[in-house]
């Protein structure tokens, strides 16, 4: 798992590169995650992974790594970020890596 | 002929806009102090425009088709993007385009054998919101923004990357009108891993390796050394934001760079560095 | 490991399905015959797909954001495309598409290096319409179609199109499954200048030492001597579509192509040609 | 004059290229060139060039070579485009190259 490994084709990997960049789309993937992942074509399996909030498993799958991090923070939110954020713990136990505590 | 007046390079985490505080005191200090100077040097130079040189960070360039380099060409510039805005923690800034020269780079690129992309529309999120924040508090020098691809393999090799930066130092200096007045800025780096497993680590040998043989001077080497794979090594997810560091290296040329600061800033996760090329007082 | 069953190329002029009457009987009868001979060849094979290549013709390719390849990853295509309709004079298709077979050359590609853009979106002009007509004129084996920048400069090296045409035949071999049969079209060239001043001019003398080249299957010569500076003397608008010729070198490997037909057609403002290039019968 | 000096930033261009794939636009480029030149922002040497229909000089300004022939179909129509038809014979006179008769 690393940025070599990531799919570019993956479905996950658009949709959060839009919901990103569009306020509107922002909202409706917080207010209705299945159907914003019906409309962006995920698999099953991607499908499932984002249900638990499975951050690790979406990097194998192949979702790019820069976007785990942003997961979190569209999970747990973004301000203020430090190491001991609810978005940087989320990280940390989700993807089994000692995090601070 | 135009004159390149700065080139510098730094470290853009959103940690040091967004939670310095949670840094020790002595690491705010001094990535202050570094930020601070930085901002003074390029400032003193009196750039009529700064040409910057940032990850995209899989914001601006579709999955679909990612490119190499995409230069800025609008008149104006807006930031944070929304989503990144509480992250990053800057207000809503705006500053001057200068699609002149943006269209000068995209055409002679193009002649000098660079594919450059070129877009009116650019979200902004740390790449250049940290930066601007600290060494143009005020906005006021016009921007070209060159959005690369660092984190989406294939990666351009550094080779490539210094390569380019020789072409844009070349257009400048022989296809820029006289007096025009140029900095460079790139920004990214140095080590840090987002979306990895070191996202709370920092590789203090490698970022002090890479800063040493910035200050050596020798881009043969460097091209030759600081390999794709060694700055994966370093932190899979962002070290190899450093090619937009070689694009300012092949600008600046056999010159040898000078460290203003550098922190192992774990608390910002990231190795955060600054780093200016003496440019010879030509006026 | 899936199998290369056959790899051609040939020219695409629209002058073949718009204007075939104004050419001289001796050229219809050649250049009907060569296609007919090609298009048996290519179905004789039995692909269960065909992989083309051709010059993109300033369609799909925005002019901000021009890749060197983009694979077509939707699972049904329909040309041509309403403005070239009359122009190509080739009554509406649908073919299908393969897109586990693209996506797969799409993440293979990003592996070996190659950043191949994708799209579900693909406007089609004399590019497949003019070879589907002639080689599956029943519109029956699916299309993966790869379009390539040929005439947007810089355009990728000579030995970079060899390059891709490898490493697409190695992810074929590598990483398709067993049993699936591939074919390879590259559409494009020969000799021809659409925009330039040798419009209603057809460079025989070039067209016939580039196919005694392929005829004599040494890929290392070909990309060393048939340069872009000698493509665009004979024809500088158009005759670099004989890049993605290069790819199906690739591809083919030190295979000597053999010629089925090749006419200097004024009329159709292009050298008309069109390659094999035999493929050892596997099963 | 070449596809080497051509410039991807020229309006011209982009004007081109979009008419061609939508067939609204190519309708209100035909009923109103003038509402369609202002949109795409060309320059008034631009303008100049397109109501001379003066495809040399359009090459000149930075259009592709490769969209110079299909202004001459833009203007004479597509349809049995061979040598002596309107359009080719448009396309030599403004380019002042031989054609044929
Ligand atoms: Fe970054
Ligand atoms: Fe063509």
């Amino acid at each position: 798992m690393g940025i070599r490994d990531f799919d570019r084709t993956l479905a996950s990997n658009r949709m959060i590169f839009e919901v990103r960049r569009d306020a509107g789309k922002l909202q409706r993937f917080h207010a209705d995650l299945e159907a914003t992942m019906a409309a962006y074509g995920l698999t099953d399996v991607e499908k499932a992974a984002w249900r638990n909030v499975d951050i690790h498993r979406l990097g194998e799958l192949g979702v790019h790594p820069y976007f785990l991090p942003q997961v979190s923070r569209l999970i747990e939110g973004a301000a203020y970020n430090h190491n001991k954020s609810a978005a940087a713990r989320l990280y940390a136990a989700k993807m089994k890596i000692a995090g601070e505590e | 002929m135009a004159e390149i007046v700065a080139i510098v390079a730094l470290s853009h985490a959103p940690g040091l806009t967004g939670w310095l505080d949670r840094a020790s005191a002595s690491v705010q200090k001094n990535l202050l102090a570094g930020y601070a100077e930085l901002g003074r040097l390029l400032r003193q130079a009196k750039p009529d425009v700064i040409i910057g040189v940032a990850n995209d960070h899989l914001l601006n360039f579709p999955m679909h088709a990612i490119p190499d380099f995409c230069v800025g060409t609008a008149s104006r510039w807006t930031g944070p993007a929304p989503w990144f805005q509480d992250w990053v923690n800057v207000p809503p800034y705006q500053v001057a385009g200068h699609p002149d020269l943006a269209k000068t780079l995209v055409r002679e690129g193009a002649r000098e054998g660079v594919n450059f992309a070129f877009a009116d529309e650019l979200l902004f999120d740390d790449n250049w919101s940290v930066p601007l924040r600290y060494l143009t508090p005020d906005y006021d020098i016009p921007l070209v923004p060159i959005h690369m691809n660092c984190v989406i393999p294939p990666l351009p090799a550094p080779e490539r990357c210094v390569e380019i930066g020789r072409t844009i130092a070349e257009i400048i200096r022989m296809r820029r009108p006289a007096g025009e007045r140029v900095a460079i800025m790139a920004t990214g780096g140095l080590s840090h891993d987002p979306g990895g497993p070191k996202y709370f680590a920092v590789d203090e040998k490698f970022d002090r390796w890479f800063l040493d043989l910035l200050e050596q001077g020798n881009a043969e080497r460097i091209m030759r050394e600081v390999t794709i794979d060694k700055m994966l090594a370093a932190g899979d997810g962002g070290t190899s934001e450093l090619l937009a560091w070689m694009v300012a290296l092949g600008a600046a040329g056999p010159r040898k760079a000078r460290t203003i600061c550098y922190e192992p800033a774990v608390e910002l996760r990231c190795g955060m560095g600054a780093v200016a090329w003496p440019m010879e007082a030509q006026s």
